[in-house]
């Protein structure tokens, strides 16, 4: 292990510092990027980066890595882990075809240099599976967004209107789970759910609850605002996987029109392309992509991701639970349901994304029409794994997003259905490297609040990716096999300044560290404490004094207070 | 100086977290037969023994290193009553020696398991049936005597949001015989032994309008019986079966469970309904769970060929010892002599045996190497899961001579790796 | 002059694992010895564990012996022929596209588990899951015939979705569950028949228990109904 | 249908389950309470009258994978069903064939009970038995 690196004749894309594309030397020391100065050159071990490209590492911030939900789908699916990608030996075994195993997640995101990846829905209770997971996944940073929108708490408050609870309960519950920000699935609909139901529009009322689904949006909103957490609200959607749903998307989107932060959006809307349908049915239905990124772009204060589907296998997981058995009745297959006590559900049902599928094929129109026409500043690329496939494809999105040519390839293979019921093929934008860079690093880490990630300034985590790229060379529109390919296994993966990754091929195990967030010190604690105890009397069946996650449980805490 | 505090419980998979414990006394409060029998003082294996003699922890764990290492195919069997991170180093050494992971699942619910690969698993959380379930019908399985507080906490007289009364409640009990539960329950069905299948077969037909291909009876239960159950489940606003080893255990196994959760699928088309196991053992679920993040199975996994394989048919414990495909055996808080078929029993017999427990018991008899352990939620903390998957951290109240099973496995798993060097 | 006989030389400490076709008559007799096979966590040569001979001129394996230990005999094979003298273990015949297997013995569990294409023929008894789908997998056998001239076990022709399985003697239970097409023959009894079938046609010779929901059509039974099943048993 | 032999044998299905006694003993294997909590069998009032039984009788209990003496006692189990608590004594007698689960069937395994003179083994010696 080498606590000094000296990176050499690279070529830097640092898209947050304003670097494009030029030589330059890079330089680490116990873990940080520092000045050249502050390393001795001749105990620093020199990389050679001549005609590669040198960028900060992947930051995935929206996948199901960890948690009960991901691992029903591992035992729902053996058929998943049945392909074998590592023999244990000097690594652990690592299997998986789209599903994978915890070290496969790490090892993964390792060869395809990313560093930090998010669990994007961690059911509250379950909290403590979802950390004994991520401290299974090595390699990378990690961190979970738990999930409010139907938790009983929020409801009541919401419905009180009574923000200075809301915050407390909100700060309460991220430590507890030891998660990082608010998560928001489905609002209302997952309880509605518990009756058979969902909801259909912003404006329903909640079963149970004198509350809608656009006062729970609003005033998840204006909480976490006022508890400025790292992260903004993110949001799933209501109405996700129905023709029609964009308008809700879009609305949805609108409800924070005015609110400003001065360092970050204040909503996040993620895996957008699940809620970006036109049309009133299957048969009807058409890409309403166009619609969300021109809301997305007229505003500076919401981001999104794009919930890319990749052809071949994949599995839908989400809190989403009454979605999940409307796509189990869609397609016949394997369906798990988890209704979790007062605080929401989830679900999980296998799907294969079939190009000559009409419904599949638009929605991998939709996913990049969302990636072309959103500004990149806005738009972060996801897969939302393993829900739209595999996260190890993401070097095929960022070679589409580049390349008109590689598109119109891909769009022969098809459905034709496409043709008529998105833009996609009449789209002539090509993102830039650059661009491509900062939808892969820098803005999903400025998106999640965390200002040590996703670029290479000084004072950065040394959390560093060289592909085998040489962007002063590189025609994007044209040699997008030649992207794909180097995207596809970093030549060197640094993490920490720790060397893991070697053209392409694991050099050592590493563990990374978990964050969460304590917002505790901006809200009223006490505020919350009867109600605390009459719901966990009343409706656990747990007792408080058990409930959570206690920060010596975890192997690599990285608490942030605020 | 006398103390009493909060425990949580290591016996069944209620797992209830409101047990008092006096740590002088060493009694328990609150907490049932099973639970106070878990909190009480027992024999316990004094040391660390390797042929009978007794010899330091790092004797037996070093002659049970060797005794792995050397094995061309390790039987590494037990962990539902360990906790998680002891359960993890138990597949990451398994997986080092090459050798079968299978877990106790593989006697009690583990046909859910494979129900699940089939069809899933649409459940809800203890705390959901609690709040919500008007109807909850107990399939084959008997929690008065396997999981005596469950009915309590969790679903016969638990009250929650909108289930503020007993009587707001119907419990059916399905079985064989009438037993302890049935006596509580609003209603007793009695059937034949080994016809739950064709049985959930005709509910199915008649939920889906198709009650006219019914015959007049199935497997002892007339057919107005069985559309009265059906018209009682189309009617519910929240159902719940919960199932046991009835069903897992008998005739049919993993396909009358299969069928089970065809008949939610379909419920659910008509108001909401959830399906359970009653698991048995207090880990039992992360004996399960834990494998399946590390490698992607949760029972009768074989690691010969250095990566995963996953087939009960083949590597579930009684299958590998019934066939004699093992040549040593490691058995962890479990007690396969006194309850696998006594044609598994043979073979355990004849080979290695490693033994981790904290009490003496009839796999001690026959063990090689006996490590004693301290017991996880009294002597040694850990994460355990709930029979429906909620994570409890299992406490350490009392001090103990005793390695924990975490400490055992990590020093065992180091032993493994310098002989491999 | 490519007929191959193989022999174990010694009882089995644990099972073996050889995927070995009659593609290995196409090798000469020390390339065949170098065939690498799995013994519990040792990856060893054939020729360790096995008596290798070759003579006669025919693309075809003589398993002489006990093979009731050795698993994957056969797997994947497509043409050539494998006999096996005595029993033989799980798995044999997996995911078959051709040729033919003759086992003189017993067969264990997985019997042509998948199986595409070929022909297999049990003398003695044969175990659980013949033809049947692997963990997850939605077909089983979909071509090709299996017969079994002894008793066989539980789980026959799960998911098959063609050929024919045949056998002459008794079965055990849960025959043809979710059978989405192909033919399966039971000239004994059996137990639970039928279930959730969508296709396909069940005949037996003895008795049997049919899952209640058939409907009788023109002397045959139609089912299953809980899939509108338009899967067929009959007495044979 | 439960058949009778002619020396006083009844055909029955064997079912195996957890108690709570078992339970309570199942961490003290070796003890006198575990023993008593699995030794025995429960046997339907009318079957348990016509095989001429008395509370502590021994009955011997045979299918076709062994045969094992324990104590016989009137249970609230279906004619023709005897139930023997989950544990060693249950395990001499029930079918080790899992038909391809990995799940041996441990309730609903036929075979045959009769009245015995014999005594019911130790817990040691029902293991050196195997």
């Amino acid at each position: 292990m080498h606590h000094m690196l000296h990176i050499k004749n690279g070529i830097v894309i640092d898209p947050k510092n304003g670097v494009k594309a030029e030589k330059m030397d890079i330089f680490v020391k116990d873990g940080k990027i520092v000045e050249e100065g502050e390393i001795s050159k001749n105990e620093a071990k020199v990389i050679d980066a001549s005609n590669k490209l040198v960028v900060a590492g992947g930051v995935d911030m929206h996948a199901h890595i960890a948690g009960s939900k991901i691992n029903t789908g591992r035992t729902m699916r053996p058929e998943e882990m049945r392909v074998v990608r590592l023999i244990a030996n000097k690594f652990r075994t690592a299997v998986g075809r789209v599903l994978l195993t915890s070290p496969a997640i790490g090892y993964e995101y390792a060869k395809m240099g990313y560093t930090s990846a998010f669990e994007a829905a961690q059911p509250p209770i379950g909290a403590l599976h979802t950390h004994e997971e991520l401290d299974s996944i090595p390699m990378v940073d990690k961190a979970a967004l738990p999930v409010f929108g139907n938790w009983h708490f929020v409801l009541k408050y919401v419905a009180e209107k009574d923000m200075e609870k809301l915050k407390a309960f909100i700060a309460w519950a991220i430590e507890r789970t030891k998660g990082f920000g608010v998560k928001v699935v489905n609002p209302g609909g997952v309880e509605a759910w518990m009756y058979g139901g969902n909801v259909s529009s912003l404006d329903d009322q909640v079963p149970g609850f004198n509350v809608t689904p656009r006062e729970i949006i609003t005033s998840l909103v204006k909480a976490t605002e006022e508890l400025q957490l790292n992260h903004s609200v993110h949001l799933h959607c209501n109405r996700l996987g129905v023709p029609g749903n964009y308008e809700t998307t879009v609305e949805s989107i609108k409800l924070v029109d005015g609110i400003k932060n001065d360092s970050r959006q204040v909503l996040h809307v993620t895996h957008v392309q699940f809620n970006a349908y036109a049309g009133d049915s299957w048969r009807t239905v058409a890409s309403g992509a166009e619609a969300i990124a021109k809301t997305v772009n007229a505003m500076d204060n919401v981001t999104i991701d794009m919930g890319q589907p990749i052809f071949g296998h994949a599995t839908a997981m989400t809190g989403d639970a009454p979605f999940q058995f409307t796509l189990h009745r869609l397609t016949g297959s394997r369906w798990s349901n988890k209704d979790s006590e007062i605080e929401g559900g989830a679900g999980i049902v296998p799907i294969a994304y079939l190009p000559k599928n009409p419904v599949h094929a638009l929605q991998w129109a939709i996913g990049l029409e969302l990636g072309l026409l959103t500004d990149s500043d806005k738009v972060v690329l996801t897969t939302d794994y393993p829900n739209g496939g595999p996260f190890t494809e993401y070097p095929y999105i960022m070679a589409m997003l580049m390349s008109k040519k590689m598109r119109e390839g891909e769009l022969e293979r098809v459905s034709p259905f496409v043709q008529k019921a998105s833009n996609l093929p009449a789209i002539d934008v090509e993102k830039s490297l650059e661009e491509v860079i900062h939808m892969t690093r820098s803005l999903p880490a400025r998106v999640l609040g965390l200002p040590n990630k996703g670029h290479l300034g000084v004072g950065a985590d040394a959390d560093i990716a060289i592909y085998d790229l040489n962007p002063l060379e590189v025609d994007t529109s044209n040699d997008f096999e030649k992207i794909y390919k180097a995207f596809k296994t970093a030549v060197y993966t640094i993490k920490d300044g720790n060397i893991l990754v070697k053209d392409g091929e694991m050099v050592d195990e590493y563990w990374g560290k978990t964050y969460w967030v304590d917002a505790r010190g901006k809200a009223d604690m006490e505020a919350i404490k009867d109600d605390l105890n009459e719901f966990f009397s009343k409706y656990y069946t747990v007792e408080l004094q058990n409930y959570g996650v206690e920060e010596r449980w975890l192997k690599k805490p990285e608490r942030i207070v605020i | 100086m006398a103390e009493t505090v909060n425990v949580v419980c290591t016996f069944c998979g209620s797992v209830c977290d409101d047990g008092q414990f006096d740590t002088e006394k060493f009694k328990s409060k609150k907490l049932c037969k099973l639970g106070s029998s878990k909190f009480s003082e027992k024999e316990r294996i004094k040391a660390p023994m390797v042929d009978g003699k007794e010899v330091s922890y790092e004797e037996a764990i070093e002659k049970a290193a060797e005794i792995l290492v050397n094995a061309k195919k390790p039987l590494l069997y037990g962990w539902a009553s360990t906790v998680n991170e002891a359960i993890r180093l138990g597949v990451i050494l398994t997986e080092k020696v090459g050798g079968v992971y299978d877990q106790c699942a593989s006697v009690c619910h583990a046909p859910g398991t494979l129900a699940v690969i089939e069809e899933g698993l649409p459940g809800g959380t203890l705390g959901a049936i609690k709040n919500r379930a008007d109807v909850v019908v107990f399939w084959g399985a008997n929690p008065m005597e396997a999981h005596p507080r469950h009915g309590m906490r969790y679903s016969i007289s638990a009250k929650g949001l909108l289930i503020k009364d007993r009587k707001q409640r119907k419990v059916i009990v399905v079985d064989v015989r009438p037993t302890k539960t049935a006596k509580l329950a609003d209603e007793f069905i009695q059937i034949k032994p080994g016809y739950d299948y064709p049985i959930i077969s005709a509910l199915r037909a008649i939920i889906s309008g198709n009650a006219d291909a019914v015959p007049d009876e199935v497997g002892g239960v007339s057919k107005e019986k069985l559309i009265e159950l059906a018209e009682t489940m189309k009617n519910a606003k929240y159902g719940a079966v919960l199932y046991g080893l009835g069903v897992t255990q008998s005739r049919g196994r993993d396909r009358n469970i299969e069928n089970a959760v065809k008949l939610i699928q379909l419920l659910n088309r008509h108001t909401r309904w959830v399906i359970w196991p009653m698991r048995g053992h207090y880990n039992v679920v992360g004996a399960g769970e834990v494998p399946a993040w590390e490698v992607g199975y949760q029972y009768a996994i074989d690691f010969s060929r250095g990566y995963p394989r996953f087939s009960p048919a083949e590597f579930s414990a009684v299958e590998v010892l019934k066939r004699r495909d093992c040549d040593a055996a490691l058995i962890i808080s479990s007690d396969p002599v006194a309850h696998f078929p006594r044609a598994a029993v043979k073979h355990l017999k004849e080979i290695p045996v490693i033994q981790i427990d904290p009490f003496p018991n009839m796999t001690t008899l026959v063990a090689n190497v006996v490590i004693p352990s301290a017991i996880a939620g009294i002597e040694a903390e850990g994460t355990a899961y709930r029979m429906d998957g909620i994570p409890l951290r299992v406490k350490k109240v009392v001090e103990s001579k005793y390695w924990s099973d975490e400490q055992i496995l990590e020093r065992l798993l180091e032993k493994v790796e310098e002989l491999k060097r | 002059m490519r007929l191959i006989i193989i022999k174990p030389k010694t009882e089995f400490v644990v099972t073996v694992e050889a995927e070995i076709t009659p593609d290995l008559a196409e090798k000469n007799v020390e390339e065949i010895k170098r065939f690498k096979v799995y013994y519990g966590k040792d990856r060893v040569e054939l020729g360790e564990l096995f008596e290798v001979t070759k003579e006669g001129d025919d693309k075809k394996l003589v398993l002489d012996g006990d093979f009731s230990r050795v698993k994957w005999i056969g797997c994947r094979m497509s043409d050539g022929e494998i006999v096996v003298k005595g029993n033989v273990g799980a798995n044999c015949g997996a995911y078959m596209a051709g040729g033919k297997i003759t086992i003189e013995g017993n067969a264990d569990d997985w019997l042509g588990a998948e199986m595409r294409d070929g022909e297999i023929v049990v003398k003695g008894n044969a175990g659980n899951l013949i033809g049947c789908a692997y963990y997850g997998n939605a077909t089983g056998m979909s071509g090709g015939k299996i017969v079994i001239e002894g008793n066989a076990g539980n789980y026959i022709g799960e998911k098959m979705s063609g050929g024919e399985i045949e056998i002459k003697g008794n079965a055990g239970d849960f025959i043809g569950t979710e059978m989405k097409g192909g033919t399966i023959i039971i000239h004994g009894s059996c137990g639970f028949v039928g279930g959730d079938m969508k296709a396909g046609e069940i005949k037996i010779g003895g008795e049997f228990e049919l899952v209640p929901t058939f409907v009788m059509q023109e002397g045959t039974w139609v089912g299953d109904v809980n899939v509108k099943g338009e899967g067929i048993v009959r007495k044979l | 249908m439960t058949k009778t032999f002619g020396d006083g044998m009844l055909e029955v299905e064997v079912i195996t389950g957890r108690t709570l006694n078992q339970g309570a003993t199942v961490e003290e294997k070796l003890t006198e309470e575990y023993f008593n909590a699995v030794n025995y069998a429960e046997i339907n009032e009318e079957d348990f009258a016509s095989l001429g039984l008395q509370e502590g009788d021994r009955v011997k209990v045979k299918t076709e994978f062994g045969e094992v003496v324990v104590f016989a006692k009137k249970g609230e189990v279906p004619k023709g069903v005897i139930f023997i608590p989950m544990g060693p004594y249950a395990n001499m007698v029930t079918d080790p064939s899992t038909d391809g689960t990995g799940m041996p069937q441990f309730k609903g395994v036929k075979g045959t009970v009769e009245k015995t003179d014999e005594n019911v083994l130790s817990v040691k010696e029902l293991l050196e038995a195997i």
